[in-house]
């Protein structure tokens, strides 16, 4: 191809729905995302864990002053027990991965799990250099990079979905929501990807097609998932992680 | 007709289902039945003991018991003889002459049959022999048996009038127990469930807890068992109980929950004894008339263990819980298979001896 | 369920009569069952008492008979078979851990014994029966503790007196040792070896008497010389493992106490004296003794005897007092509400063996005979509501103290060892109770 | 399992038969739960000393009561409410990945003790619950639908709701 790649990266007229119109969408849904979260959360009668982590990281100081916790808790120990427990626990998916009792299991959780978190970093990287989305230099890798985690995420989506798929009993006695967020997650990544890929090879009513279906995968994941499995998930996380910092906090005594 | 003019009848002992149902069958034949019944009314166990509903399926006893009953008070080939024993059979088979004994009157009845069904029954065991649950000593520990009256009363209360916010069975007392009955009574655990349904469907408040050592509803049955769980919410502890001690208002039972591997002292306001099945004084008389072999246990003994109308004397057919400890489902069908037996026996006769 | 009017309701047209005798075929039943699930059967306790007759007629073992010089008086023990209990001319078998831990328990007995007028043998030449190591840690072995079982028979045997056992686990283990010895002709002959040396013979006795049995049948002469007035005091009792549980057959019931579904001994006393005898739900329970756990676990067996007996008894009867009949349980139920009062629980009450108890109500000397001062849990109400002063009996157990490390010797404690001889003029032999054939 | 997982079990165990200073010389220490030791660092009577070992106490395990307030909550919460079908057959312990290596996650276990009520045994192992992966297996393997997999969801959610009486012991 003579033209160089950027070029098909100037807001494409094949672009439909302007940049800026999704971020403040997108942006809109997290806000709705987290409040929804709380909300149900709070419903089952327990505290929001992931505030009371941060509190309990941001608070260490006062407590400190209190002299009720001991002197080696300061905000820093804290912030770095967090990180540890969120690298162990979590990206290195030792609760998370560590006791399914099949390998593709923990590598589907894997890839969906570090698909979703870098793609999210990615993106937000991408808004912060430019909310326009005009190309340049540092842009195009970032955008790049966001087609290939997009994909990590359908992979990992896609080996969780056909695991559940292939066996007679776990198909039977799959949960409803297990089904629409793993699939919902599916579609995100495998629409992301053909979207770009179609763009680059100019095929613009494809672009279009696969466009809307992401965009509208991205709305209907930020509305469901507060209502999903992944709630309970993330409630689940934040506590283990609070757990490991009471408890180390404890180590002391 | 002819039949009926020549026939010598078939003497049917008990008047229990199985009883009652052999007797309808072969009067159905249109042959002449005796029906000899020690007490004064008909209808054997589930209507002494006055049952409430039949397992599975919660029928009323009068339901099943009621048309039996009727049939062989009316049908004209059929002659009741309540109050009565037979006291002496001899004779061989085809012309067993028998000596029918009315306790009350104490007059005799001297009579030839061509075939003999026993159908003695069971009674319940006695649970003040077992002095682990003081039944007979302690208010408000009763049988299934005394259960099945206030069921049937609608009205499930303690000594004191109140109704029972807390009630345990206790399964196999009396059964499986080297110390008193080693055989399984085969119904106490559906008959137990099955009333802890109806407790739940009268008292929807109260708690009732099953404390067994293995459920065995058979068959379809179990279905009764999931729906006490499932519907009811009944709960099921898997043990055994020491000692059941009355502090003055409430009961203490004290037990193990074998799935904790720990003790349990919980009070509770009732006690039900899911108490087992027996060969009662009946089967024993019966046998000793008729010259029949008893098990180990005091039941019956068929000639083979699983064909239980063959007595191994010809001419003499067993059925219901005189063999083995059984449902009244199974009681029915084993009486009719008695009938069918007797009646092959009597026309094969009258075949051969035409008159 | 059992209505008012003693019926038991059946179908809604029948009605079943619990009469007396309905209730005495229950009464064995339920008593054979109860033996069942002990130690052998009733059949195999029966048959052992068979097999020594005719071991005593071929002449293999000597068997010491109840004879009528003892007066014996005949009880009901759980197999439904009469069972003589001598009264008189008995040899004081005593218990290793009574007069170390609880001095009060013997001279309260003996005390009893000389009230009544009643001749005894307290017989120095008596070892320990050996059975702690064995329940305690499966230490020794069948032959060694029937050896010593029959040496000490044979001692009162020389003595022409009849054993009286006062330890609840010499009893039991004598029990089960005789069984050993009748039935099983290898442990006989062994025994038999070990004995010729130590120059003594193979001596069974017909009956192994506990002394709790004896308070049973003496309980009416008791009574009669009752000197406080006992009714307004109530009393629990515990009965202790190895009496009534090793060869449960062998211990006196009686159906007109507690229903004859619990051992009678020290409740009919109780009874006797009219004291108010009050149930609880652990009745069965352990005291916490437990060998085993008084050795390595102390923890637990303390915890055990607080938390399983002495705490529900308090709340389910709140008893003045509780009694019993064995070493074990009096040393641990007294001595185990130390660490629970000093950590702060409430409730208390003061454990006295029955002898005691009798001994206290027939107006004896609270520290001089019964030795409450060795009793950790508070005695001081108990004795309130007997009606004795015990300041003033405090102050002459003080200058008693002073005669005797004058050189006084107390009179009571015990008689000379002595060759008895035979002695007629003996009373005809009685049943105490009516007994069930 | 792999060489490594069984050494992480190993070291498991280990921590558990050590777990917890209190009482340690009981004999057969480890059928002793902390929660039943009183074991007094200063305890004097009358001027005798029985601090420690000399005045310790162990408080009985029996079950006294049955307290239902925690399984109707669970029943209430997301994918709980099939708890009340459990027979305890045991096929979710059976198949369950996490349970062949940590003694005290037993779903089979932990449903019966919610059902129950029994408190005293909810105290001692509530926290394992949170040891559940989710893998879901155990909702294939349980034949009667009680889908343990959520249970355990509703579970830890309920447990953290009354962790205020399930803390004090």
């Amino acid at each position: 191809m003579s033209v160089p790649l950027s070029a098909y990266y100037q807001t494409p007229t094949a672009n439909i729905l302007p940049h800026e119109y999704l971020e403040i969408l997108v942006l809109f849904l997290l806000v709705f995302a987290v409040l929804a979260s709380y909300f149900r959360i709070r419903s089952w009668g327990v505290p929001f864990t992931p505030l009371s982590v941060l509190s309990t990281v941001m608070t260490s100081r006062d407590r400190e002053r209190e002299g009720e916790a001991i002197d080696d808790v300061g905000l820093v120990t804290r912030a770095k027990v967090a990180t540890r427990s969120t690298i162990h626990d979590i990206f290195l998916l030792r609760r998370a991965g560590a006791w399914c009792e099949e390998r593709i299991h923990t590598i589907g959780r894997g890839l969906v799990l570090w698909g979703f978190v870098l793609l999210s970093l990615v993106t937000l990287m991408g808004f912060l250099i430019d909310p326009a989305g005009t190309p340049n230099s540092l842009f195009l890798p970032l955008r790049l990079s966001g087609d290939i985690f997009q994909g990590i995420l359908a992979m990992g989506a896609c080996i969780l979905l056909l695991r559940r798929l292939s066996r007679q009993n776990l198909r039977i006695s799959t949960d409803i929501n297990t089904w629409a967020l793993q699939s919902v997650l599916f579609v995100m990544g495998v629409s992301g990807v053909i979207a770009d890929f179609s763009l680059l090879m100019n095929l613009v009513l494809q672009f279009q097609v696969a466009y809307l279906v992401n965009v509208a995968s991205i709305i209907i994941f930020f509305i469901y998932a507060p209502f999903s499995e992944l709630t309970f998930l993330i409630w689940k996380g934040s506590l283990l992680m609070q757990e490991t910092l009471s408890t180390n906090s404890a180590g002391g005594k | 007709m002819m039949m009926k003019e020549q026939g010598r009848p078939v003497l049917v002992i008990g008047g229990g289902p199985a009883g009652l149902q052999a007797a309808k069958d072969i009067a159905e034949f249109g042959e002449q039945v005796v029906l000899v019944e020690r007490r004064k009314e008909l209808g054997g166990a589930p209507i002494r003991w006055s049952y409430h509903t039949l397992a599975p399926d919660f029928r009323p006893t009068e339901e099943v018991m009621g048309p039996l009953v009727e049939f062989c008070e009316k049908n004209d080939n059929v002659t009741v003889m309540k109050g009565c024993v037979v006291e002496e059979c001899n004779g061989r088979p085809g012309e067993f002459r028998v000596r029918i004994k009315d306790e009350s009157a104490k007059e005799f009845t001297e009579m030839v049959v061509s075939s003999i069904i026993v159908a003695t029954g069971f009674e319940h065991f006695d649970a003040r022999v077992d002095p682990r649950y003081g039944y007979g000593r302690l208010p408000n520990v009763i049988g299934i048996n005394e259960l099945e009256v206030m069921l049937k009363q609608r009205r499930v209360v303690g000594h004191d009038g109140r109704p029972p916010k807390r009630v345990a069975f206790i399964f196999c007392v009396g059964s499986r127990d080297r110390s008193t009955n080693p055989w399984c009574c085969t119904v106490c655990c559906g008959v137990s469930i099955k009333q802890g349904i109806e407790i739940k469907q009268l008292l929807p408040d109260t708690q009732v807890y099953m404390i067994y050592m293995d459920i065995r509803t058979m068959g379809l049955w179990e279905k009764m068992y999931w729906d006490s769980m499932e519907k009811y919410g009944i709960n099921f502890i898997r043990g055994r109980v020491g000692e059941v001690y009355f502090t003055g208002e409430r009961l203490l039972v004290k037990g193990e929950d074998t799935l904790v591997r720990g003790p349990f002292e919980v009070l509770f306001d009732m006690v039900v004894l899911a108490v087992g099945i027996e060969p009662g004084p009946g089967t024993k008389q019966a046998a000793n008339v008729l010259k029949l072999s008893l098990n180990e246990y005091g039941f019956l003994a068929p000639r083979l263990p699983n064909v239980h109308f063959d007595s191994g004397k010809e001419g003499i057919f067993l059925a219901g819980a005189c063999v083995a400890p059984m449902s009244v489902e199974e009681a029915l069908s084993e009486g009719s298979a008695a009938a069918m037996q007797a009646v092959k026996f009597r026309r094969n006769i009258v075949k051969k001896v035409p008159v | 369920m059992l209505e008012k009017d003693g019926t038991v309701q059946l179908g809604n047209d029948e009605k079943l009569e619990l009469t007396k005798d309905d209730a005495k075929l229950l009464e064995i039943l339920s008593s054979q069952r109860r033996a069942k699930l002990a130690f052998g059967t009733t059949e195999d306790y029966l048959k052992m008492l068979e097999r020594m007759k005719e071991l005593e007629k071929k002449g293999e073992i000597i068997v010491h008979h109840v004879t009528e010089e003892y007066d014996p008086v005949g009880v009901r023990t759980l197999s439904g078979r009469v069972k003589r209990i001598p009264t008189r001319e008995t040899w004081q078998h005593k218990s290793c851990g009574q007069c170390g831990h609880i001095p009060g328990y013997i001279s309260a007995f003996y005390w009893i014994m000389s009230e009544l007028g009643i001749p005894y043998v307290d017989d120095t030449n008596q070892t320990s029966c050996t059975a702690w190591n064995y329940y305690g840690s499966g230490t020794s072995n069948p032959v060694a503790l029937s050896a010593v079982f029959l040496r000490n028979m044979h001692v009162a045997y020389e003595k022409n007196a009849y054993p009286l056992i006062h330890c609840g686990t010499s009893y039991g283990d004598y029990k089960e040792c005789r069984y050993l010895v009748i039935m099983n002709r290898d442990i006989r002959e062994r025994v038999r070896a070990i004995l010729k040396k130590v120059g003594r013979e193979l001596v069974v006795p017909e009956e192994l008497v506990h002394y709790s049995e004896w308070l049973h049948v003496m309980r009416h002469e008791v009574a009669a010389r009752r000197k406080h007035d006992v009714s307004n005091v109530k009393v629990a009792v515990h009965a202790a493992c190895h009496t009534y549980k090793l060869m449960a057959e062998d211990y006196t019931y009686d159906e007109n106490i507690l229903g004859g579904r619990k051992p009678a001994p020290t409740s009919s006393v109780a009874l006797a004296l009219g004291a108010q005898l009050l149930d609880y739900s652990n009745w069965y329970d352990c005291c916490g003794f437990g060998f085993r756990h008084i050795l390595t676990e102390r923890e637990i067996s303390r915890s055990f005897a607080y938390f399983r007996k002495i705490r529900p008894i308090v709340r389910e009867t709140h008893a003045d007092v509780l009694i019993t009949h064995d070493t074990g349980c009096v040393t641990t139920l007294d001595k185990s509400q130390v660490v629970p009062l000093a950590q702060g629980y409430k409730e208390t009450i003061p454990v006295i063996s029955d002898s005691q108890f009798a001994a206290l109500a027939m107006g004896a000397h609270p520290f001089i005979v019964c030795q409450l001062q060795w009793h950790i849990a508070d005695w001081k109400p108990l004795l309130a509501k007997m009606g004795i002063d015990w300041k003033a009996a405090y102050e002459e157990y003080r200058s008693y103290l002073d005669k005797v490390k004058g050189g006084m010797k107390p009179a009571f404690i015990r008689s000379p060892p002595r060759r008895l001889e035979p002695r007629g003029g003996a009373k005809a032999f009685r049943v105490d109770e009516p007994v069930m054939t | 399992m792999t060489g490594k997982e069984q050494e992480k079990g190993k070291k498991k165990d280990k921590e558990i038969q050590t777990e917890g200073e209190k009482g340690k010389f009981i004999i057969e220490r480890r059928y002793v739960d902390d929660s039943r030791i009183i074991e007094p660092e200063k305890l004097e009577l009358g001027g005798v000393d029985m601090s420690g070992r000399w005045g310790t106490l162990v408080l009985p395990r029996t079950l006294e009561d049955f307290d239902t307030e925690i399984y109707e909550d669970v029943k209430d919460l997301p994918r709980g409410g099939n708890i009340g079908k459990c027979w305890q057959c045991g096929n979710c312990t059976a198949v369950c990945p996490v349970a062949h290596e940590h003694p005290e996650f037993n779903p089979r276990y932990l449903i019966h003790i919610v059902k129950m009520g029994y408190t005293s045994e909810i105290k001692r192992h509530h926290k394992a619950v949170y040891l559940c992966s989710g893998c879901g297996l155990c909702s294939a393997a349980c034949p009667k639908g009680v889908d343990p997999q959520g249970v355990m969801i509703a579970m830890s959610i309920a447990f953290k709701a009354h962790e205020g009486e399930l803390k004090e012991l």
